[in-house]
């Protein structure tokens, strides 16, 4: 299966599928489901410094091609996730894993990296510059390129792990961002977060989610999501972690053209648990349909 | 859990806008009254979590009423058609604390869940008294089903058109062990309200996923945040923020 | 069917269903269809001061929840529209029109807009200062506030008509392009234009498109619509037009209760030729279900 | 043009990858061969272009290659099962220009809207010559029906398995009045180099609409811009930007 391989950052992957954090909690919920070992890694849940619950609920709406969540980070933080989560996580994942990290200082993403950077089953830190639920949280920083330098720069000092930073696409224009991020130290760019996005339920005349406005994910967003991949990847020198929207062996495949050397499933795995082990599986004949002998030589290879 | 591909068996019309679907499959990974199954729609992008009403062998029957674009989409399922599902979903209810009178309420689409739950207690001998609080005449079902496990059967509707006019909480009985209640909210909150003794809630929620990965249901209790879809669908009376 | 009626800027409509720019040219080729004098009104294609033969193709790529277009504001210019293409459609369409303007400079805007204003039929303005295809075109206006007011303010000099301005959606922040636009002297907004998106083909591994990103349309885009309306609308004292991904009459009453006084209809009239014909017809049935006497009284019911 | 909901009559495999399908339904609005229909498919968001092959009263055939999604699910519609479409779209070929001696030249799924053409000619006793390719022996259909109409039938395939090893455009005969052609781009390009006469040649561009709206198809001529769906897709050798 070496013609699925490819590097991450320095550190090799038996295949380029990575579920996104958010939508495969820390692990085991899909071990339940299948030997999540066949994945090239995975991007736990979003962790922060301090606990959060997160939003009221609703927190759910449905969409014709997709989702809005406004979950708004729920997590037991960092020093519970490092206690509880990283052994569960042991014993069913034995690869490196991404650690996925949100925050609303600079001096937390600081420390929650700082922390997670010393367990040894780490290999990335994924920071979350994007996340649109919170208040006062991501966005900001992810919105402009200088905000996202000093998260980035501040980082990057306490670590030597691979920095992956993970951008909002409710931005203009990307490119200055992406940009600021690798200038600051960033080893990867990951694209994209979910897209602001709103439902109202008829029969209430209400927003159906109780902080009205989420985030929108799913195949909807991933000709958004492309697009931003595209011009990532053709304006940095980092490598390019695609997501958004990707549910089939043939959309991981688009992403790899334009230019990702990975590639995220999110909302498709709430949906088919399984998916990500079907994804991997139906790779190799997807690929010969189409020619490609190995994955890692078609990164980028559209334009 | 597990995903299992379902034959149709039938279909029908129950009630106002209340369908029995009645699924040949793989019921395996279904362990307790009160779980739910997540149902994959054709043409809805996220699954449609349905509660598990009756169980035999490797028959699953399921009780919808037509809300929305994924009922109305279910409820023209035909016989030999197939569908696919997340089956064993959620805690269900516990039968331990039942003790020898226990009391199941059941509003609307609430009802369909307490049924297996009262041929599991029925089966342990319990003296099962069901309460159940309909809109209508029209909308009632499974009374003669409770009936003939041996229940005992209150009912009410809102317009009086069967049984007591009101609402179900002003017909539970004097004396009870426990109690199971599964309707809408302020219907569990007037159980809540009414009742003295310790009992199980069964709570619905927008969900994501169904089991646990996306934190989409979660709901604060005083015992944490519990995630609807797996620490719930049913959760304890004590540890309700209701009853603080 | 005066549950129907709404008033845009003043002009009565009797229903709130408009055609969006751009998928329904310039009438007559849906007068083939339906009598398309049962519409609200409908915004012709977008036209220019000069004639434009638009961008190379393929212009078109098909997505899973819509579709993307580069065509490049293809038009045969605003004194050819005058000339040819009004008198077609005066025999056809009995109703003021929306004339929708796009333009590369403010004078271009200007002229093409003073010329417009003159016609009878032209009841409202819609400038379109969003059109993400072309290079140094509408993008720049759309994206900025005081370039915004810029256009704004030239045009409203030379018309007292109605003038509503097209937002882009590509921008962190919609709320202070609308004020800057309602400042300026726009009598209303409408939005969404079309994402910013990309296909690659995987049998050719290039970019679908010649001009390889376009302008992503259809039902994948509605969660982002109805929000920006639901923002835009709390945000500007003015009218606001909603369009994005609409399709059936519930999706109408939807971008009502997010605040939009009228409702276009856009990519579905490609797939659909009379589905605005179909809405129109729907909505009274659909209105009943939700116990909606009045469509006009529904207008930012959900806030 | 008209939006018809169409039965399918059968739909079935010609040639590798290439299916026949009939449908039933009002054929009113198809007034020329070289029009073609678009095709609302399952699953599709976009509608697909397929050309009108054959007519028969109130059945419509059309023969089209699986090379996607779309035309993938289309092959697997059965009998019985409907399909919408909207027919009478573009302008199709002028016979007019024919004289008696008109070329139809075809290149694999390009040959379908020749057929029809084929059969109007010869109802107009036109001496026929259909030159067809195809990449191999495999991908040829129907020659015999070409042959039952009275055309005479040339054929080229690019691997020599059947008739002419090499290029449909090395197998034209030497006298002819006015072409008519439909295939892959580089052939149509070809045919444009090789014939002296006149001739029309029918395109395909990635399309929104098919009928006109959306100027996504548009290609520039020595005439002006030119929708292919409705000003074409057949256009004359004479405005070609090629002949330049
Ligand atoms: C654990 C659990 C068990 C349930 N058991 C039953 C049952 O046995 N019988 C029954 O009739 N109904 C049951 N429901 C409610 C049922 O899931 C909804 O009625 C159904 O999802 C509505 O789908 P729709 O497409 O018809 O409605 P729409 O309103 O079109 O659905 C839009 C979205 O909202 C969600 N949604 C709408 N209403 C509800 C609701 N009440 N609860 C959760 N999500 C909702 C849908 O799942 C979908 O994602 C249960 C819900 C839960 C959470
Ligand atoms: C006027 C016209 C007449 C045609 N007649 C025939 C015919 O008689 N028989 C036949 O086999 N094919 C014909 N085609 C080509 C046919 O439309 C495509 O093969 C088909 O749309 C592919 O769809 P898909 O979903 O299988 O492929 P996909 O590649 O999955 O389609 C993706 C998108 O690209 C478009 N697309 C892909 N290939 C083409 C193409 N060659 N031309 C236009 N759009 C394309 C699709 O319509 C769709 O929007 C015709 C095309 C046109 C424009
Ligand atoms: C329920 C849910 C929760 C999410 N939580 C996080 C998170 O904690 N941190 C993060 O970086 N992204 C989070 N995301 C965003 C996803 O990781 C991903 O970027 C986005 O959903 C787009 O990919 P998709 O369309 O494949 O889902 C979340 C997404 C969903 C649907
Ligand atoms: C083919 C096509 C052409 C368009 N041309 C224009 C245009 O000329 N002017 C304009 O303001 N918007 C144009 N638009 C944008 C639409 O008017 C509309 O804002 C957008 O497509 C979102 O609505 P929808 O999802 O309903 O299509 C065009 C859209 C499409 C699909
Ligand atoms: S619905 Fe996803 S965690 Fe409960
Ligand atoms: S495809 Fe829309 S104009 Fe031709």
């Amino acid at each position: 299966m070496d013609a699925l391989k490819v590097s991450l950052c320095g550190i090799p992957l038996d295949n380029p599928v990575i579920p996104a954090s958010g939508t495969f909690g820390y692990g085991h919920e899909f071990a339940q489901w299948y030997d999540i070992n066949c994945l090239g890694t995975f991007s736990f849940k979003g962790t922060t410094l301090s606990p959060r619950l997160g939003n009221p609920t609703p927190r759910i709406a449905e969409c014709s091609a997709g989702m809005l969540n406004a979950v708004g980070l729920q997590n037991p933080g960092v020093h519970e996730v490092i206690r509880e989560e990283l052994p569960k996580l042991r014993s069913c994942f034995h690869k490196p894993v991404m650690a996925n990290v949100s925050g609303f200082s600079v001096d937390e993403y600081v420390e929650a990296c700082r922390l997670l950077a010393a367990e040894p089953q780490v290999g990335w830190l994924e920071i979350n510059i994007s996340c649109p639920n919170v208040h006062g949280g991501g966005m900001s920083f992810g919105t402009d390129p200088a905000s996202a330098a000093l998260v980035v720069e501040a980082v990057r000092k306490v670590t030597d792990k691979p920095l992956i930073v993970k951008l909002t696409p409710n931005v203009a224009d990307i490119i200055p961002i992406a940009r600021a991020c690798e200038d600051a130290g960033a080893d990867g760019i990951s694209l994209i977060n979910t897209l602001v996005g709103m439902r109202i339920d008829l029969k209430t005349r209400r927003p159906v989610l109780a902080r009205q406005t989420g985030g929108y994910s799913g195949p909807g967003i991933f000709p958004v999501a492309l697009r931003m991949v595209w011009q990532v990847a053709g304006a940095v020198h980092i490598p390019v972690v695609g997501m958004g929207g990707v549910s089939s062996a043939q959309d991981v495949i688009e992403m790899m053209l334009a230019g990702a050397t990975a590639v995220q499933v999110g909302t498709a795995n709430l949906v088919e648990p399984t998916i990500c082990r079907d994804i991997i599986m139906d790779l190799p004949r997807v690929m010969e349909r189409y020619g490609i002998t190995s994955l890692s030589d078609i990164i980028g290879g559209a334009r | 859990m597990n995903d299992v591909l379902f034959t149709v068996l039938d279909n029908a019309l129950l009630a106002r806008d209340v369908y029995r679907l009645r699924l040949q499959g793989d019921t395996g990974a279904i362990a307790r009254p009160g779980q739910f199954v997540n149902l994959k729609v054709e043409g809805c992008f996220l699954r449609r979590p349905i509660s598990v009403c009756d169980l035999e062998e490797d028959v699953l029957t399921l009780i919808y009423k037509v809300v929305g674009k994924g009922t109305a989409t279910l409820s023209r399922l035909v016989k030999g058609e197939t569908i696919r599902a997340l089956t064993g979903l959620g805690n269900g209810y516990d039968c331990a604390p039942a003790g020898e009178r226990p009391l199941l309420v059941g509003g609307g689409v609430g009802v369909p869940p307490l049924f297996l739950l009262a041929k599991e207690l029925r089966a342990a001998d319990k003296a099962v008294c069901v309460c159940l609080g309909f809109g209508a005449k029209e909308d009632a079902f499974y009374l003669r089903e409770f009936r003939e496990l041996g229940c005992e059967v209150r009912l009410a509707t809102l317009d009086g058109s069967l049984g007591h006019k009101g609402f179900v909480t002003e017909i539970l009985p004097e004396r009870y062990d426990h109690f199971f209640a599964c309707g809408p909210e302020p219907m569990l909150q007037a159980v809540c309200a009414v009742t003295r003794t310790s009992g199980q809630l069964s709570f619905e929620a927008r969900m994501g996923c169904g089991f646990g990965a996306c934190m989409g249901c979660s709901c604060q209790t005083l015992t944490g945040s519990k995630r609807i879809c797996r620490e719930g669908p049913v959760l304890r009376k004590e540890e309700l923020l209701w009853t603080r």
